[in-house]
């Protein structure tokens, strides 16, 4: 049978109002919830917390921005990443495909790390790199993490829409084609959305992976969340309450992408 | 590049990779297998849970499908060590605890049973999501068909869903199987020896990080070009009869 | 009966380290071994990841933690130590060239890199943090390296690594500039075996075989091995 | 959810009887769209109806509520004497017994629907190997006898894609035709035929009504159903407007609608 | 690949001429399969050709070779008098040229091939808005008209998979409407649609060909074909066994294929 639910959707994505929380299954959900919450509260150690919370905000700023900036930038390099390796020729697929799976066949840490201690570790040698401009920048890490990250992305997203871009439905493309759409503005009204609709759920779970990827960052002196629970965790000891705090966090944001998704997919009028 | 052969020097590096001891070639290699017997298992046992978790999303009822939510916004959203952590340390205390109340003596939980039980459950959340949206990508009448004509509901699955959604799924799947192989890394937290954690050792016990880390990648990288093969012949298989779109922007 | 020794399964050299064959060696693992015949313990080496060295303390999965672990105000809320086996005073190490003293206003305006999840990381912060900018490396070697590269100005770390550092071809740039003044708080009385809180009987038993090994002489023996300073002091 | 009438399945031996659907008070919405507002209808054994009516009537909705690809919002059907049981929340009581049900109907879809990942041939012998147990040699076999019989012998190894609208059309027909059925739903089966094809189908149709198997059809082609049809049903706005013998519905059409709707064909 | 006709798009200025489609000599093969064995067609300003002939004969394939959806194998199209240019690969050699002229005419595919990413509003602003650059208010305007026209003004904001058949190809032939095109090529637009919105369609063709717009449609209903055409086309196998004025086609058929095709119809 069809999901009973998926006539709602027809009309345009109406969202669902508060009153449906108040099914029955869902208050004893929110009662387990809360009463877990309570339990937290009452016997763990909370009392570092006003000690750490300014490197916390710090740390979770510095999360979010590297994520959003590498997931940005990540999914404008997977489109044509992806478009080359459904449809392109010989000599932009091979790079592409090459691209993708060298990024994809190597840990993250790995590439981090290369780009850092490698790369990063060749400038100093050149003097006038030393006295540029651009030194101030070069010696920093997060320019090598937020890049490292957003080619990571770029990496698995390529080969994501790759089988988007294959797998939208031939007869859809044809019509735009028989109207004379140009052939960008067919990729951009036609294909594009389509090739995205077949692969939100996907798209929105690597992107909860790129936020579960940014603690690699650490590794190359880039202090963000994660990393200042691994501090609480080492300067006090005390392991389970860092990291449901942290857990809580990553939550959060995850909650936050999977709405928004959510919302993508509404509007994009798929259909069971 | 010659800064890092002039400070390694690639004799000191074949030494140091030969497979017998004092090389560690051997060692990574174990490292390997062992990495690749957990991703294979959580692979799997993620693959099922994910063909469960995206059917309940999509046919199941409210509480289904209200609960598959919660898995997989929750599970995908605590990072897997801290899972672990909780899984493997505060599941084995509560055991042991309940055990020696009932009188029985300590259980000895094995951190890969734990492992492939910790990540299968992670790669299960994705696989959930990654084949819900493969199977929205079929046309719908596809499954009406199958169900006029009385296909049993798994029979559906196997026959007709699956197929039709593997092109879709694939690259996904791909991508989800590639991070299990590399997602073993924490199980180095509960003492299991896989490729990451017998490169750490190796490298800072030497000092020769280069080399280990780039024998590690070329390693990984072994696995994914095999892995990207066998993927690309399963997604040709399930693209067959799909018209190809190459030329379609003429 | 036996008591199972965790030691991180990252490799510390020289203090404990793995040889390709799987064996551990290492100052460290001669102390343990030493320590325990001492105290006519059956002791099991089990290395653990860092991550998960606490939990698997308070799990039970093992007994006691000697992990070059330092011992601080703050960790014996969570766990009991067991009396220091060795200490050693944290240094700060920069280029020769550079005119830098182990004083919060020397190294002003500068870049000071240190090991995650150590003691220095907590000092660099308290004394440092205001005027300097700390980078946070997860192996001692990154910081090295990058001293080296000349990305950062300084790393302020333990003695004994840095002694080890600087006597290499890749530390010949630079030079010890200076220990930082003590604070017991933050640097600890040194490191000691962590025990669950309460297990006195087991804490009692390494209390007594380190006093032993340092008594009859083993204990500067085999640092005689490792190192040319002692690195134990009351 | 244990039901007291879950029961009902296994006691419930169909009677032999004449009766082969009968549907009653059925009611159907999408949301706050009411597309059928009360049909009823009964089918004996070799009954061939025609069911008429202009676009969006709600045609295809009645036949997909037949075989509960859509979920009535409320009405009864029986098929073959059983009764299908139904939850509030339209999910079946029993889903084998729906199933089982299922393998008796044969459905055209006006989308034809056929299975892309699968030859012609693959698409033909997929219910009968897999649902009907029927061993694979006899299916293929029977397949081709199908496949030839609609005109589409040489291209039984082809995928759908491949293929012109009328022949996969036809292979639609075909695979309805494997199963078996005895009751068949076409949803528009002659739409893309040219008119030489059209009378194979009608001759097809009838050997089938002569076996004695039942038959509901959605057709736009009035002469067509005419010819075919013991019994033409007018479904308007969701209701039916109007039925009976085809030369009465088309000879001499009561409702004012019906005699508007019929005035263009010759 | 510098060709020397490359030029030949801004020189070839269309000149004021009645021949709106023409094809000579036209093949198409799928692989080994040829469909089109040597087609010519010529169709003035206003023209309303239709195709007919058995399913597989060639028909679609044959329309779709005029927008270069399929690459001819051979042959020549000129439309509007210009000539279409490709290169052996199939690739066209003036990709902008193509363009162009396939926003003069307008296709409604068997299939009908809506958006399914879109609101039938939006289906239909989709070219006008984003391919001629019609202002969106202006656009949106004329697609409510449109959509009103074929009776869907109530269901603009629907997306395609939620609608009829009947619905769809209704909503097909707005969205080709809507680019306001000089040829219009219809692939059995009625075959979905109940007899009065044939009737309806069949008004709406007589009207775009009062202005003067050519159009060549594919289709299955003889009656129709006989009311709207011109000229009619029959298609056997690849080739034009017999073309004409419709009374001579319908009223006098030569050839013994044809005879056979038209028997079965009234
Ligand atoms: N992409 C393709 N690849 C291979 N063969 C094809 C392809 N498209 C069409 N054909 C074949 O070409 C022949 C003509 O197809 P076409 O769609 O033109 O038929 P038609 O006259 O439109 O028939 P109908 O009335 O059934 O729609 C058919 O035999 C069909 O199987
Ligand atoms: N899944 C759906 N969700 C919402 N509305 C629907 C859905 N399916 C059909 N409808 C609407 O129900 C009405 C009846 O549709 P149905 O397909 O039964 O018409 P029909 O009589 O078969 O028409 P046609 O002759 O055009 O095929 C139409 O107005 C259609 O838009
Ligand atoms: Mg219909
Ligand atoms: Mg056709």
């Amino acid at each position: 049978m069809g999901a009973p639910g998926s006539a709602v959707f027809a009309g345009g994505g109406q969202m669902m109002g508060w009153r449906s929380l108040l099914q029955p299954h869902r208050i004893v959900l929110m009662a387990l919830f809360a009463g877990l919450v309570v339990w937290c509260a009452i016997s763990l150690r909370w009392d570092w917390i006003p000690e750490y919370a300014p490197l916390a905000i710090e740390g979770a700023w510095r999360t979010i921005w590297i994520l959003v900036v590498t997931t940005v930038v990540g999914f404008l390099l997977a489109i044509p990443l992806g478009l080359a390796q459904a449809i392109g020729p010989w000599y932009l697929s091979m790079p592409a495909k090459t691209f993708c799976t060298i990024i994809r066949g190597t840990p993250l840490l790995l590439q981090i790390w290369l780009l850092y201690y490698g790369l990063g570790s060749l400038f100093p040698q050149i003097p006038w790199i030393r006295g540029s401009e651009l030194w101030p920048y070069l010696r920093q890490a997060w320019p090598y993490a937020v890049l490292a990250l957003t080619l990571s992305y770029a990496g698995y997203e390529g080969e994501v829409m790759r089988g988007a871009f294959a797998g939208v439905n031939k007869g859809q493309l044809e019509a735009a084609n028989a109207f004379g759409m140009p052939r960008f503005t067919m990729f951009r009204r036609i294909w594009l959305p389509q090739a995205i609709r077949n692969v939100l759920p996907t798209l929105g779970g690597e992107t909860i992976l790129q936020l579960k990827a940014t603690p690699l960052v650490a590794t190359i002196t880039v202090v963000e969340i994660y990393a200042v629970s691994s501090r609480v965790r080492s300067d006090l000891f005390i392991v389970y309450e860092p990291l449901l705090l942290l857990a809580l966090f990553y939550m959060i944001i995850a909650g936050i992408i999977a709405l928004l998704f959510r919302r993508f997919e509404l509007k994009t009028g798929s259909r069971l | 590049m010659d800064l890092i052969l002039d400070t390694l020097g690639l004799a000191k590096s074949a030494e140091l990779l030969s497979l017998s001891p004092p090389g560690w070639g051997g060692n990574l290699l174990r490292g390997l297998a062992n990495s690749l017997q957990i991703a294979f298992g959580a692979f799997g046992f993620g693959l099922l849970i994910g063909l469960f978790g995206a059917s309940g999303k999509l046919y199941g009822g409210v509480v289904i499908r209200d609960l598959l939510a919660i898995y997989t916004t929750v599970i995908r959203a605590v990072p897997e060590l801290v899972l672990i952590l909780i899984l493997y340390y505060v599941g084995t205390d509560l055991i042991n605890q309940a055990s020696s109340a009932l009188g029985y003596g300590r259980v000895e939980i094995s951190g890969v049973v734990a492992g492939i039980w910790v990540l299968g459950i992670v790669q299960g959340a994705y696989a959930t999501e990654v084949l819900r949206g493969a199977i929205q990508a079929i046309p719908h009448g596809q499954i009406e068909a199958a169900r006029a004509f009385g296909m049993p509901s798994f029979m559906l699955m196997r026959r007709v869903t699956i197929p039709a959604m593997m092109s879709y799924a694939t690259p996904g799947l791909a991508n989800l199987w590639l991070i299990a192989t590399k997602d073993t890394a924490l199980l180095a937290i509960v003492g299991f020896s896989e490729l990451t954690l017998e490169t750490r050792q190796a490298a800072s016990s030497t000092r020769a990080y280069f080399t280990f880390f780039l024998a590690a990648g070329a390693l990984y990288m072994i696995v994914t070009l095999f892995s990207g093969a066998v993927f690309a012949r399963i997604e040709k298989w399930a693209r067959r009869g799909q018209p190809s779109l190459r030329g379609a922007g003429k | 009966q036996e008591v199972k020794i965790g030691i991180a399964a990252e490799p510390y050299p020289p203090f404990a380290s793995l040889d390709a064959s799987g064996t551990w060696v290492g100052w460290e693992i001669e102390v343990i071994d030493a320590v325990c015949a001492a105290a006519e313990l059956d002791c099991v080496i089990t290395p653990v990841a860092w991550d998960g060295i606490i939990p698997s303390l308070t799990g039970q999965q093992i007994d006691a933690i000697m992990a070059s672990m330092s011992i601080t105000e703050e960790r014996m809320k969570t766990i009991d130590f067991s009396d220091p086996y060795y200490n050693t005073p944290a240094v700060i190490v920069a280029d020769k060239s550079m005119e830098i003293e182990a004083t919060p206003a020397s190294l002003a305006g500068k870049i000071v890199g240190i090991q995650a999840s150590t003691i220095h990381q907590t000092y660099a912060n308290a004394y440092f943090g205001d005027a300097a900018e700390i980078r946070v490396y997860q192996t001692q070697d990154e910081a090295n390296q990058d001293l080296v590269a000349g990305r950062i100005d300084a790393i302020q770390a333990d003695s004994i690594a840095m002694a080890d550092f600087i006597g290499s071809d890749a530390g010949a740039c630079c030079e010890i500039k200076g220990a930082v003044a003590n604070d017991e708080a933050i640097l600890g009385k040194g490191v000691g075996a962590g025990v669950r809180k309460g297990d006195d009987a087991l804490r009692e038993s390494l209390n007594a075989g380190i006093a032993a090994i340092l008594a009859d002489g083993t204990h500067a023996e085999i640092t005689s091995r490792y190192f040319t300073t002692s690195i134990y002091s009351e | 959810m244990a039901m007291p009438e879950l029961t009902a399945d296994e006691e419930q031996v169909p009677v032999e009887e004449t009766e082969a659907i009968r549907v009653t008070d059925l009611h159907k919405s999408f949301g706050t769209l009411e597309v059928l507002k009360g049909v009823s209808l009964t089918a004996h054994k070799g009954d061939v109806v025609a069911i008429i009516g202009g676009s969006g009537s709600g045609k295809s909705t009645f036949l997909r509520c037949i075989n509960f690809l859509e979920t009535p919002s409320s009405g009864q059907i029986v098929i073959n004497g059983e009764e299908v049981l139904m939850r509030p929340d339209g999910m079946p009581v029993k889903r084998r017994q729906i199933e089982r049900i299922r393998t008796r109907l044969g459905m055209v879809f006006q989308a034809f629907n056929l299975w892309t990942h699968r030859t012609l041939l693959e698409n033909v012998i997929e219910v009968p190997v897999h649902v009907l147990k029927v061993p694979r040699a006899k299916a293929i076999e029977r397949a081709q006898a199908l496949l030839e019989r609609v005109g589409l012998g040489d291209r039984a190894d082809t995928f759908p894609s491949y293929l012109s609208g009328g022949q996969q059309q036809r292979a639609a027909i075909a695979r309805a035709l494997a199963v078996d059925p005895s009751v068949m739903l076409f949803d528009e089966p002659t739409s893309a035929l040219d008119p030489e094809l059209v009378g194979e189908v009608l001759t097809v149709i009838r050997d089938l009504a002569a076996e004695g198997r039942t038959m509901l059809l959605v057709t736009h082609e009035m002469k067509f159903a005419r010819e075919v049809a013991t019994h033409v049903v007018y479904l308007f706005e969701g209701r039916i407007e109007e039925q009976g013998p085809p030369e009465e519905v088309f000879g001499n059409p009561k409702s004012a609608r019906l005699q508007q709707f019929l005035k263009t064909v010759g």
